[in-house]
This record gives structure tokens, sequence and C-alpha cells, in this order.
């Protein structure tokens, strides 16, 4: 175990403050009980999500950019680590974007001292997804190491949707060779969930879009994509799909019910926070996890593998 | 311009005036502007196959017999789109008549006959001969490559031995097409046929049944040669024979794409008519009768028949017909008359255009084939020779135009009417010379 | 003592040669056909070259002076070969002059013959002045007048350049690519869009060649800094409803037919084989390709070989060719032949 | 006779006339039906720069149709009609009549980053997807769609508090888009979690109702956010020569 | 694998409608069309490779006005999509106006106008819907060319037939077969044909239908009109089978 993301600020955005509610606490029980210490941004404000992009691509990056500030300014730690992927995706995004875009640096530069705070600097603060984070501090050894309660016999399907992968552009980490995660065919939560026990399925459908963006918005579409998400994972044998975003997540729960509500095609595949599969392997209670609080209803299942 | 006045473009800082003196600059242009021999370089034979080639081969391997163009038919040479040479009989034909014309617009061949009197060429009108059923073919899909090859070889075979039923040599007469589609068929059909020896193979055993092979062999013509080909090559003969003076009417061509689109190399250009960048036939006579020939933006488009859209969908047939050539016509080139060269485009756009009254177009722009407007020129009557009352389209403000009282030449129309009631008919030949065949022939 | 080496043609290819030739102390004979040394660059006007950018009177212009200064070559203008006999390492080439030189080999540099638009009749040139070539626009632009619409002087508001004219095209006989014209048309187009910001430039195009770094600099560039657009269509008639130009194409991407209006229409010329080719195979007793071309001896030993020991070839005389590569293609011909009078025998010779 | 290949007209090319009598002709139906061109006639050269003066549009004239876009398009796959390389081809090209036939379903990108992931040119189509929806309801071809209500409900609240609260927003978009709260599969949703969690989640909605999530220290952010939208949505329309 | 085809489908990863689903086309019977339209002795000639410029399209006058594309057309069949091909006979080839201009623009040499009437041939040898459909408005024709050897008939452009040609189908008050006769032409005094036909050469040319398919085609597409054309040609043969004896018996008597 490496001392690196040891000690990172945490930006757990708005989603884990509503629905996502289970992965906040699953997050945070298994980082207390990885021994990693989490500081929550003082102050943060939302990332601005899909939906202040499209009416502004820079006001977003000042949303974010607001957040990593407070973390230079105010924070002594150089990580910042947000299990969103939208929140993640954003941050990263206006990393990319004040180091390559005059226009970003113009507009982040005008609203910050109008709002009377330092502007953030490209380079300041590295942005890391939870996955990263666990992924890196205490590693599949890490896990393997610490399993109380293996995940054995779970037949698990990954998926990370889109905004933990694209565009490439803005994750330069990424794709640099073996040991990195990589945009195409990512598989730090597979190599995780692989080394507390469980079974990881192959599952081609790992970063296509659930049609989170349009949830509401075009709830058809939606519901067309996760089916497929759902269908897929069914048809590869997963009796579970592990989620790193609670969009995502939650996504892939209320379309499951929309999809049986309005269309009658029903699927029983069942979603759960990687965090809280974790957990459940490290030996925390399915309470604790939040696991409760899933509109997804996997008690059955998990009581049936003996994991709850 | 980038804001330090560096050029955005790159170019660099040698950015300055060529220095290219007025001498240089001219020098420069004559080398463009100097026409290089038209379409002649590197469309030789050795890239661009010639059919008749293939067909020496086939007459030298004994497979067929090529019915040549001799000097008995007095030939004409002209000039192709790339610069080879077509040889046009211009005496002794046999005429290929066309359904269409005869069927609705009989005064197209009428007035080409005329003009072989006027110019005392010799040729046979006959009775033994079949549509090329080109037409159906293309409208209905009923037809085949093997049926279209027979036919075409049929005709031909007949009009090389239709001279017999006048005690004279096979070979005498030479076809000469009337339809464009039946020529753009047949050079087709002639070039496939000229490819597959198994086409021939079939077709043979076809002719053998019919007893029209040559020596067991497939007749195949040197030239297929349209009708205003020959008025074409004729019409400095013609023009001699002018009576009226054209040059206040303005003409719009509309060139057939059956006539000069399919098997293109076969087409005339000739440097005299629109500097050869334009096909000669229609505008070459035009021009030589001292017509004012206007050019229009679609002159390259179709006349909008379709083949099976005449009969079954004439919304396209209008549509295309009135929007896309005869409100041009009128409105772009202020055109007297619009001259075609085929009997699908004539009909086409003459009978199409009462109907446009339906959405305001109503353009009334008389539709004539080139032989007819020739014929006219020429003194022909306009109701007895070119049979002007089966066009739908006004014609009367044009023959006014030219001086022609029509009023006068429809009342003599009229009186020749009640003649012809009586048995009293007049013809360009001899009846009895239509009959060269099967029953009813009498030698 | 060797005699000199004898090279057909002033343009870049032969200018390169010549320059080669002088520079390391050998004298040649160099024959050109019109009155001036420069070949299409400078006979032909163009204007700004791909891919250096200079003025085409300034870059190939100062070849010309350096060859026509040189005391190693002597320059015939006005000059033709009429007869070539002789062994290689001596030949005798009879001029039209009637003067007779002994020459160890000889260069054929005898470039290319713009496509002529007139073979294309559809496309209006010579039908109506507002259809040019890309040739007159360079002649536009390097006499210093601009472009503006031959009929009436006006500056254009809408160009359209037609690429493939004359290349590529199985009708008229001509089924290769030219090479240059996808490139020169895209600079060309950022020409006109430089000089009249306001005109808006269109390339109809079928496939596009800016082949290796033209890419970003040409097509890429043209389109990112110089909004030119480029419309995927090879189109079918160019004709004028009496006041501007119509081209009619199909704009496949969008697969809907289109006519658009315009006022100047500019046909992106492709490159014939030299007109006088078939004389000139002739005289010298070497072969053609089946295109035209005077036939180089493809052989990773030796340069620009033809079927000839002792003649070689260079540039534009063998297929479409750049300048920059015409030049070079000179000078490594000039190698050749120099290489051959070392006694290194050329590898199709030696296989005789 | 009636069109056979009618299907492939336009019905807004047909000019029919039921009942026509011309020079003592019943000429009706289609004995009188003209069709009217489909060819494109002309460009509209100031589309490009107004899509790219558009957020997310920035980029759109760098496109070279390589379409690689459409090939990975989440949508696409759904409706082969959603095809971004066409749009932004019928956009770069000023084809303003052909983009706009397609105007009710520009808005359906889901924002998944394949285009712009894979874009070789980074024209960063999902934002011009964006650019364009925007672009069609600015000149009022179309209503405001409900992607761009949701948008506008989720900025007004970040504008507000600095946060999103997810039940307000739920509420908030269906109000903006006149629809009940009262969908079966939202109840369906609430019902199984309230089966499982009743009092907690009971307390939770209402507790979100009343105290909002909000970040502290957020009154001079706000205001520099509403003096910069209100810049940007003036540049938007000065763009697009509205006003 | 499962065997459910959307299922292999996401297999690869590709996002399906999960609502709607397809029936699938039975490949087995679009292939044997391709193959007849690729053996067809046009087809070698008529299809050389395919750029895609759309210079075809471009010149098309169908396509002014018909969602119709030659391009599309030759691109179909140059991929060899034969599912895009079958969708194509049902109604884009019957688009085509035959002009040709396509070929004679086209850079590679291919006639996509020819290919339309291969992909035609083959429609009809099918039997397929499209065809027939087109085909019926055709019979008038169809009778009269392949029983007088004559597709056009003087009497059968009437105002019933014509309402859309106007009034003046001719601008002169007289019976038709008065008009005909007033043309100086002895040939075209007929109103059945449009020039006079002997039997001989309608039989022949019937021959030639019956010899190289032509009739079979026609009865896979109309058998009501290959009936009638039968009994058409078969009385025709016996009168002229008569005439020939008669020729036979006076040549006796001389």
């Amino acid at each position: 175990m490496s001392e690196k993301y040891k000690t990172v600020a945490y930006y757990p955005g708005c989603a884990l403050e509503g629905t996502g509610h289970g992965y906040n606490r699953s997050t945070k029980a298994v980082g207390r009980k990885l021994g990693l210490d989490l500081i929550e941004i003082p102050n943060w404000n939302c990332c601005g999500a899909m939906e202040v992009k499209n009416i502004d691509p820079e006001l977003q990056n000042y949303l974010s950019a607001r957040n990593l500030a407070i973390v230079a300014e105010k924070m002594n730690v150089d990580t910042v680590m947000a299990p969103c992927n939208g929140c993640y995706h954003n941050l990263k995004k206006v990393e990319h974007d004040i180091a390559k875009k005059p226009k970003t640096q113009e507009v982040v530069d005008r609203l910050s001292q109008k709002a009377g705070h330092a502007t953030y600097q490209a380079g300041e603060v590295e942005t890391i997804h939870a996955l990263d984070w666990i992924k890196e501090a205490i590693g599949e050894e890490g896990i393997r190491e610490r399993v109380k309660n293996s995940l054995k016999g779970l037949k698990i399907a990954n998926y990370y949707g889109c905004m933990y992968t694209r565009p490439r552009n803005i994750f330069p980490e990424k794709d640099q060779g073996e040991g990195s995660e990589s945009t195409h065919n990512p598989h730090y939560m597979d190599d995780l969930l692989r080394a507390a026990g469980a079974e990881i399925v192959d599952y081609p459908l790992k970063t296509a879009c659930c049609g989170g963006a349009h949830t509401l918005a075009d709830s058809d579409t939606s519901t067309k994509l996760v089916l497929n998400l759902l269908q897929t994972a069914e048809d590869c044998g997963a009796d579970v799909i592990a989620t790193e975003c609670p969009t995502c997540h939650s996504g892939l729960e209320m379309h499951q019910i929309r999809a049986e509500k309005e269309h009658g095609i029903k699927t029983s595949v069942k979603m759960l926070y990687f965090t809280q599969l974790l957990g459940l392997a490290l030996g925390l209670s399915s309470r604790k996890l939040g696991i409760h609080e899933n509109v997804s209803d996997a008690s059955g299942l998990l009581k049936e593998r003996g994991l709850a | 311009m980038s804001d330090n006045g560096e050029r955005f473009t790159g170019h660099g800082e040698e950015w300055r005036d060529a220095r290219l003196s007025a001498q240089d600059a001219r020098t420069a242009t004559s080398w463009v502007e100097a026409k290089i021999d038209k379409r002649a370089l590197l469309t030789n034979k050795d890239r661009v196959e010639d059919v008749r080639d293939a067909m020496w081969q086939l007459e030298k391997d004994g497979e067929i017999i090529v019915h040549r163009v001799g000097d008995q038919h007095e030939p004409v040479m002209a000039k192709t789109l790339y610069g080879w040479d077509k040889k046009i009989p211009t005496n002794q034909l046999w005429h290929h008549k066309s359904c269409g014309q005869c069927g609705n617009i009989p005064g197209y061949p009428a007035s080409l006959l005329w003009l072989m009197n006027q110019t005392e060429t010799r040729y046979l009108d006959e009775t033994d001969q079949t549509s090329c059923t080109a037409w159906n073919y293309h409208g209905s899909g009923i037809g085949n490559i093997v049926s279209l090859a027979a036919v075409f070889l049929r005709n031909f075979h007949q009009a090389y031995v239709s001279a017999q039923a006048e005690g004279l040599d096979p070979g005498y007469y030479y076809p000469l097409v009337h339809c464009g589609t039946s020529f753009g068929n047949y050079k087709e059909v002639r070039h496939f046929l000229m490819h597959s020896a198994e086409l021939r193979e079939q077709v043979r055993k076809i002719l053998a049944k019919l007893d029209r092979l040559i020596d067991g062999k497939l007749l195949i013509p040197e030239e297929i040669v349209h009708y205003s080909e020959w008025l074409h090559v004729m019409r400095g003969r013609i023009a001699d024979k002018q009576q009226i003076d054209a040059s206040n009417i303005r003409v719009t061509i509309h060139p057939a794409c059956h006539v000069y689109k399919m098997v293109p190399e076969d087409v005339i250009y000739d440097d005299d008519v629109l500097d050869g960048n334009r096909v000669a036939v229609s505008t070459g006579i035009m021009q030589e009768m001292g017509t004012q020939v206007i050019d229009y933006s679609t002159w390259y488009d179709c006349c909008g028949f379709g083949f099976r859209h005449i009969i079954s969908e004439r919304e396209f047939t209008r549509s295309f017909a009135i929007d896309r050539k005869i409100k041009v016509a009128v409105e772009e080139a202020r055109a007297d008359v619009m001259v075609g060269h085929d009997t699908g485009c004539i009909t086409t756009l003459d009978k199409n255009q009462w109907i446009g009254k339906a959405v305001g177009k109503d353009y009334a722009l008389p539709v004539l084939a080139d032989c007819q407007v020739a014929a006219l020129l020429c003194g022909a009557h306009p109701y007895k020779i070119v049979q002007m009352h089966w066009h739908a389209s006004p014609f009367e403000d044009l023959l006014e135009k030219l001086g022609i009282d029509w009023q006068r030449a429809k009342a003599e129309f009229e009186g020749y009417l009640e003649e012809v009631a009586q048995g009293k008919i007049e013809t360009l030949y001899e009846p009895r010379r239509a009959i060269t065949s099967g029953e009813g022939y009498r030698p | 003592m060797t005699d000199p080496i004898l090279i057909v043609g002033g343009g870049p290819a032969g200018l390169g040669a010549a320059q080669a030739l002088s520079a390391i102390g050998r004298k040649s004979i160099l024959v050109e056909k019109e009155a001036e040394l420069g070949g299409a660059p400078i006979i032909s006007g163009y204007a700004k070259l791909v891919p250096s950018g200079e003025w085409a009177k300034d870059a190939i212009g100062g070849m010309v002076q350096r060859v026509a200064g040189s005391d190693l070559v002597d320059v015939r203008l006005g000059a033709r070969v009429t007869e070539f006999a002789g062994t290689p390492g001596s030949f005798n080439a009879t001029l039209s002059s009637g003067e007779q030189c002994q020459v160890s080999s000889a260069i054929l540099a005898t470039g290319f013959t713009h496509f002529d638009s007139i073979n294309k009749p559809e496309w209006g040139f010579g039908t109506h002045p507002d259809v040019v070539t890309t040739v007159q626009v360079e002649q536009m632009m390097s006499s210093g007048k601009g472009v503006y619409c031959p009929s009436d002087g006006r500056v254009p508001d809408r160009v359209a350049i037609l690429l493939c004219v004359g290349s590529r095209d199985r009708q008229i006989g001509r089924e290769w690519c030219s090479k240059i014209c996808c490139t020169v048309s895209a600079n060309i187009a950022m020409e006109i869009r430089e000089l009249l910001p306001d005109c808006s430039v269109y390339i109809y195009y079928m496939d596009i060649r800016t082949y290796g770094q033209y890419e970003t600099e040409y097509y890429w560039r043209s389109q990112e800094e110089f909004r030119v657009k480029y419309i995927k269509s090879r189109v079918a008639e160019v004709t004028s409803d009496g006041n501007r130009l119509l081209i009619k194409g199909e704009d496949t991407l969008v697969k809907r037919p289109i006519a658009i209006p315009f006022d100047l229409v500019v046909h992106a010329i492709g490159m014939d084989p030299n007109l006088e080719n078939a004389t000139i195979a002739e005289t010298f007793g070497v072969d053609l390709q089946k295109e035209g071309n005077i036939a180089q001896q493809f052989s990773y030993g030796g340069i620009g070989l033809t079927s000839r020991a002792g003649v070689y070839v260079a540039g534009a005389a063998v297929g479409p060719e750049t300048i920059d590569d015409s030049i070079a293609q000179g000078q490594a011909a000039a190698m050749a032949a120099l290489g051959m009078d070392g006694g290194m025998v050329a590898p199709s010779a030696a296989a005789e | 006779m009636p069109i056979h290949e009618k299907s492939l007209i336009r019905p807004e090319d047909l000019t029919e006339h039921e009942q026509l009598e011309i020079d003592g002709v019943d000429v009706s139906g289609h004995w009188s039906t003209f069709i009217e061109t489909r060819v494109v006639s002309d460009y509209n050269e100031r589309m490009e720069e107004e899509i790219a003066a558009l957020p997310g549009g920035e980029y759109i004239h760098r496109c070279f149709q390589c379409s690689s876009c459409t090939n990975v398009c989440t949508v696409n796959d759904l409706n082969p009609d959603f095809n971004p390389r066409y749009w932004i081809y019928l956009a770069r090209m000023g084809f303003e009549k052909e983009l706009l036939r397609d105007k009710d379903l520009l808005w359906q990108c889901v924002s998944c980053h394949k285009c712009t992931h894979v874009c070789p040119r980074d024209v960063a189509p999902e934002g011009v997807m964006k650019a364009m929806a925007t672009w069609a309801e600015l000149k009022g071809h179309t209503e405001v769609k409900p992607a761009a209500a949701f948008d506008a409900e989720f900025t007004e609240q970040i504008v507000a508090t600095g946060k999103i609260e997810e039940g307000r927003i739920i509420r908030g978009f269906f109000k903006r888009t006149g629809q009940p709260l009262n969908q079966p599969w939202l109840r369906e949703m609430s019902l199984r979690l309230a089966r499982r969690l009743p009092i907690l989640m009971g307390l939770k909605m209402a507790l979100a109702a009343v105290f909002r999530p909000r970040t502290r220290d957020w009154d001079k952010s706000r205001a520099a956010i509403t003096e910069y939208i209100a810049e940007r949505e003036d540049a938007n329309r000065r763009a697009l020569n509205l006003d | 694998m499962t065997s459910s085809p959307q299922s292999g489908q996401r297999a690869v990863g590709k996002l399906a409608d999960p609502i709607g689903a397809d029936a699938p086309l039975d490949r087995e019977a679009l292939e044997e069309i391709f193959d007849d339209i690729r053996t067809h002795p046009r087809y070698d000639s008529e299809l050389n490779g395919c750029l895609n410029c759309g210079i075809c399209t471009a010149t098309c006058p169908s396509a002014h006005y018909y969602d119709y594309s030659p391009r599309e057309i030759v691109q179909l069949l140059w991929t060899e999509n034969v599912e895009g091909i079958y969708d194509a006979m049902q109604e884009k080839i019957w688009a085509c106006a035959q002009c040709y201009t396509c070929a004679a623009r086209c850079p590679f040499g291919n006639s996509p106008g020819g290919l339309v009437m291969v992909m035609r041939e083959v429609a009809i040898k099918h039997g397929m819907e499209s065809a027939k459909e087109v085909l019926r408005p055709f019979s008038r024709v169809m009778l009269k060319v392949m029983t007088t050897g004559n597709q056009l008939a003087p009497n059968m452009i009437t105002p019933e037939h014509f309402p859309d040609w106007g009034p003046n189908i001719s601008k002169v008050e007289a019976p038709l077969n008065i008009l005909r006769k007033a043309i100086p032409m002895p040939t075209l005094h007929t109103q059945e044909t449009a020039w006079a036909v002997n039997l001989k050469t309608s039989i022949e040319l019937y021959t030639i239908w019956e010899e190289s398919g032509v009739l079979d085609q026609l009865e896979t597409m109309d058998e009501n009109l290959f009936d009638v054309i039968v009994d058409i040609m078969d009385e025709k043969r016996e009168d002229y089978a008569d005439w020939l004896e008669e020729q036979d018996d006076d040549d006796d008597d001389d």
C-alpha cells in the first residue's frame, strides 16, 4: 500500500447528496475501512453537469474551476477525488481547457475575480475518480489481503458509462500502456472487484451510453438505451451490474422500472455501486453501505449468495 | 491577417507582385488558349474502343458480314465526338420508320421524305419492318438483349434485301433510322453483339429460323445512321432550296438523349457548329438556314419522356417537360420554337404543354422536328406535308412570323380532305413500292 | 575528354538537371523548343507555387537565371532535336537548325501538356467566357490583375473550382490522376479568399488527394483558416441562365441534386502527356507507356531510365509530377547520366 | 395513373387538384398533378457562422465528413435519421431547408461524447449538436425542446444556490414542460423505495423541499454568473441577427 | 451465444432498438436475385467500379423529382448490398427515365441506366409485385407490339386516355381515317398500327418473342394478357399458313 491518495479532497457532487446517497455512504465507509481520509471540499458547488455546458461551456468551466480553486487555495491536499462521472469529467475538462484554451482562461479568470476568489491555474490540483483512488491507494493486492467475505460466485458486469472515458483528450493519464486505465476498454473496476473475489463477465457495453442526460427530457430514448444495457448484461450471465456513477446508476434503476411499466419488458439484473460491492467484500454491512437505499433491490440476491 | 501583421497564409515574406511583363502574360495566355486538336488526343483507338474495329475482325474471321456504306450511297464523312470519321450515306436510303412519329406526328417522316424528294434522294419506304421494341423494353422491362438484337438484325436484314423487290442488288438501300431511341438502342445492341459470342450464337439461331442470315452469317451495318445525321450533312444542299427567310426566328434546340448520350463516341460534333462544343445535328441545319439558335441553361436535360412515365406517370413527364425545358426556353431564351430530332421528345414537349394551364404555366411554345422546320422553310405545305395539325402546341404565331398564311393553308388542306374522302390521295412516292414482301406482294 | 550531356526541355526538370551538372563542372547542352526557359511555370504564367508559396517568376525565374548565366550550359532556344543516333557515351544529336552535336547521353525533360478543357464540352469551357482554367486563374493572379470574370470584368461573389477536369475520366480516355490539381486548387482557393475576402469559394471534388504534408497545409488549412467549402460531387453540366453560371451536381453527402449559381467557374485541368511525345519517342528511340508518357524503366538500382541505354527521363515527361519533384528528378537523372560515364552501367543496359 | 413511386416524392412537392376542368376537359386528380423540384438551388452562406457562434459550435468548420461521429453515435443506433455528420454538412454548406426538416431531432443528442472522442478533426460534434438545437430554438424554428427546458431548470437552480436538488429538478422540469408529475413509472419507483425506506424517504423529501441544498458564500459567484449569462445570451442573439 | 438476433448485435457492442424489432429477410432469395443481376449479359459492360462522384445523379431527370439516385443504385450493386438491391427493386428502379445521361457522363464508363434495365428484367423474371404494377398500364402497348410488331397506333391516342393532352389532339376537324389518308406516305394510311405492317413481318417478330424468352417473361407477369396474345397470334399464323398455301396453289395453277 502506497501513501499516494491516502488523503484526498472529496468532491461528492449534488447527486451523491440525493439519489446517489448509497454511493456516498459506501464510498465513505470503504474509505474509512481502508484507512483512507476523505476531506470534503468546503463550500463546494455543483459542477454544472452537462446541462450548464449546453447553456455555455465556459460557464460550466467556471463552476468546476471554482471547486478546484478552493482545493488549491484552502486545502492542504493536491488531489481531488470525485466519485461521480459527471463531476469527475467536468473537473478533468476544465483542467484541460484552462491549460489549452485562452478563452477558458479569460472567462474563468473574469468570473473568479468578480466572485472574489482565486483563479484556478492549470496543474494546481490533480483530479481522480473513486476508481483511481482505491486502485492506486490500495490496489488489487491490498483488496485481496483485506477480503473478509469474498464475492465468489457473484457474476458482475462492470458498467463505466460515457463520462469516465470520453473524450480521450481530457484524460491524458489514460491509455498510457500497461497498468494505466483504458478509454476503450476500462478495467479498474474489473480489477478491483475481481480482487474481491467476484466473477467478472465479459461485458461489451462497458462504455455504452445510458441516456442519462435525457432521462427525463427524452425518456423513451433513455429506456431503450438502458434496456440494451440490462439485457446484454443478462445475456452475458451477470447477476449484478456494478456502477461507478450516480447518474448511470439511477438511470439504470429508473429505466428498468420504466421499461417494465411502459413496455412490459422485465429484466432482473441488479445494480450496485462498486463501492457497495467492495464494502461487502471487506465485511461492511449492507446497511452501512446504503444498499437498502438503492431502488434496485438486491437484498434477496445478496442474501442468497451469503453476502448480506 | 494575424495581429503582428504577419500574413496568415504562411506564404512568407517574399509576398510581392509577380512582375510578369505584359508580354509574358500574353505568351502565357496564348499557350493555354492555343487549342489542341480537339478531342483527338488520347481518344485514339488504343484507348477508346471503336466497335467498327471489332466488326472488321469478326468479318475477317468469317463470323459476320458487314453491310457497307458504299460509293453508291454517296457517303459524306462527318467527325464524331472523338474526332473519328463516320460515313453518312446520302442516297439510296431505306426508311426505318418510328412508331411514335408515324402514330402521332406523321408530318415528321412526311417532311423528311419530302426533303428527299426535293434533293432527289432515292429511298424506299416499305411495310416489312417492325418497331425496334426499345420503347417497350425501356418502359416496361419486358424484352431482353436477345430479343432486341434479333429485332435489330431482322430489320437491317430486310433493309439489305429489300431492293430485290425492285430487281436491284442486295445492299442497294442503306437503312436510315428515324427514331432516336431506335438509333441509340441499335448502336448499344450492336456493341453487345460484337462483344458476346454467346449473344451472337443465340441470335443466329433465331435469325436462321426467320431465314434472315446471309450465307449463314449475321449481317451487321457498318454505320448506324440517324436521319438527323443525313439532314446535317445535307444541310447545305437543303439550304439551297430555302424559300422562306427565318432570320427573325429564335430557335432552341432540344437534343435527344438516346441520340447523343447513348454510345456517344458515334455522335457528330462539328467544328463549325457551336465550336464543336455541342452535338451538331439540328443546330447545324438551323444555323445553315439562318435562324438564331439560342443556348439555354437546360440544354443538356432530357425531355421527361421516361418511356414508362409517358404512359403511366405523366405527373413526372409533364412537370419536367414544362419546368426544365419549355419554361426555360420561353422565359430565358425567349424562343419562338423548340426544335428536336426525336420522336419521344417532340411528343413529350408538344403534348404536355396544355396541361400547364392547371398550374398557371401556359407557355404555348411550338415544338417541331428539325426536318419539319427545314421543309417549311423550303416551302412545304404546312398541313399537307408538314402535317402541323397533329401538333398540340400552338404553331400559328410561328407561321405568321415566317410570313406563312396558315389560315389559307388550313382552308386548302380542309378542301384537300374532301378529295381524300373521295379517294383522291396524293403521295410522295408510288404507293406500290411500299410493298416488298409477304402478303400482297406482287413483283 | 567527355562530351557534354544533352538536356531536352527547359522546364523545372531540365533546369534541375542543368544546374546539377554545372555545379559539378560538367558541360551540358539545353535544348528548349520555346523562345524562353522555365517551362510551364514561367511560360504558362503560374502564380504562387506549391509548396513554397514563392511566385513562379521568382522561384523558377531564379533557376533560369542561374542556368542561363552558367558557362557550362549551352542553351539553345527555339530548337528541337530532330535526330539522335549513336551509342551510350557517344551519341550524335541533330538539332532543328541542322547543327550536329556530339553528346555522351541525353536527358528527356520534355514535360507535359495542359489538358484542354474544350474536350469536356458539357462543363462550359469555350461556351461561357466565365468558365476558366486553373492556369488562367494563375495568370490573372500573376499578372497582378486579380481574379475577375472575363465576360465583364466584375469581381466574383462566388467561385467554384471543379476538380478532375481531364483526369480520372474514362469518357475522354484519361484515367490517370493528375496528382497535383487538388493541392493547386486548394492553394488557388486560399489565394482567392485572401484577395477577395467576401468571395465564397467552393471546390467540387470526387476524391481529395492532397497527399502527404499537403493535407495539413492545403486541404485542412483551406477549410480551417480560409473557410473554403468542399462539395463531394462531380458536376454534370455547367450552363448559364443568362446571368450567372449554373452548376448542376449531386451533393453525394446529402443525396440531393443541386443546381447552384456561380460567377466564375474554374476547371482544375489535369496533365496530359506532352502532345509531341510520339515524335520525341521516335526521335530518341524510346518507348512510350500506354497512356502516352515516356516509359520509365522501374529499377531501384537506376534512376530515370528509359528503354534506351544512355537516354534518361525526368519530370512530368513520365506522367503527372510536381515542380519540386521534377527538379529533383532532373538532378537525379543528371547524376545517373554521370554515373554511366564513369563506367557505372545502368541495370537495364546491363541486362541487355 | 397514381404515381407509382409516390413515396419517393415529398408530399409538399406535389400540387394536386381534386376537381379541375380546363377548356371543357376534366383533368381532376392525377391528370393535372404537378411535382415541384427537389433540387437545392442555393446556399445560406451565413449558416455556418451562426452555428459556430453558438455555445459548442465553434469547431464546426473543421469537419471533412469522415462520418466517424455518425458511425459511433448512440442515438443513430436507435434512429438512423439522427445523423450528426449529415447535419454538420448541411449547416456548413447552408442547406437550411434540409436541416430544418430534421429540426425536431436535433435536440435528441444524449451527450455520450463518443463522437467527440473519435473525431479526427476535433470538431467536437457533441457540442455542435447542442449549438444546432439552440440555433433552431433561437431562430424560432422549433419550440423550446424538453432538453433545453431541462438545461434551463438545472442551470437556474445552480445559479440560485450553487447546487441542485434532484427532486426539485424533476418537479421544475415537469412544470416547465407542462407534464404531470404523476408518471406511472416515477410513482412505481417511489413506491419501491418507500416500501423499504418509508420513514427516511418521507423525511428526506420533506427536508429537501424546505431546506434546499446550497453552497455557502455563493452570492458573488451568482452575480458574476448572472451577468455572464446575460452577456452570452445577448451575444448569441446578435450572432443570429435577432432583435 | 444466444440465438436471438438482437443479442447477436449487442454482442459486438452495437446497440439496437430493443422495443421494436424487424422481421429478418430471407437472405438466400435475395442472393438469388442478385446472382441473376450479376450474371446478366449486360452487367459487366455496364459496371466497372464507382467513385461515388455523383455525376450520374447530378444529371438525372428523375433525381430532380424523386428521392432517386443512380449513384445509390450503382453503389448498391458495386457493394453487393443484396438487401438494398431488393429494396431498390421494389420501387426506386422504376423511377429511372432511361435517358442514359448518366452513362454519357460517368467517368468510369458505367451505365447506371443500363444497370436499371438489368434490374427491371430481373424484377420481371422474379415476378416481383412492383414490376407487375408498373406493367399494368403498359398492357395496351404490350398487346399492340406483340401482336402487330408495331408499338403504337393512332387510334390509341384518344381523349379518354389522354385528357391531359388537351382537346386539340388534332387541330383539323376530320375523322381519323381521313386524316390518316391525308398523310402523303402510303404506309401511314392506317389506324390500328402506326404504319402498315404486313402479316409475315408481325409473325416474324412473334417468333422472336417466342425464341428469346420474352413470351415467358410475359406469362410470369400477366397471364391474361399472355393468353390473349397467344390466341391472336395462333390465328395470325393460321391465316399466314393459309395464305402461303394459296400461293402454292396459285403456283401450281401456273
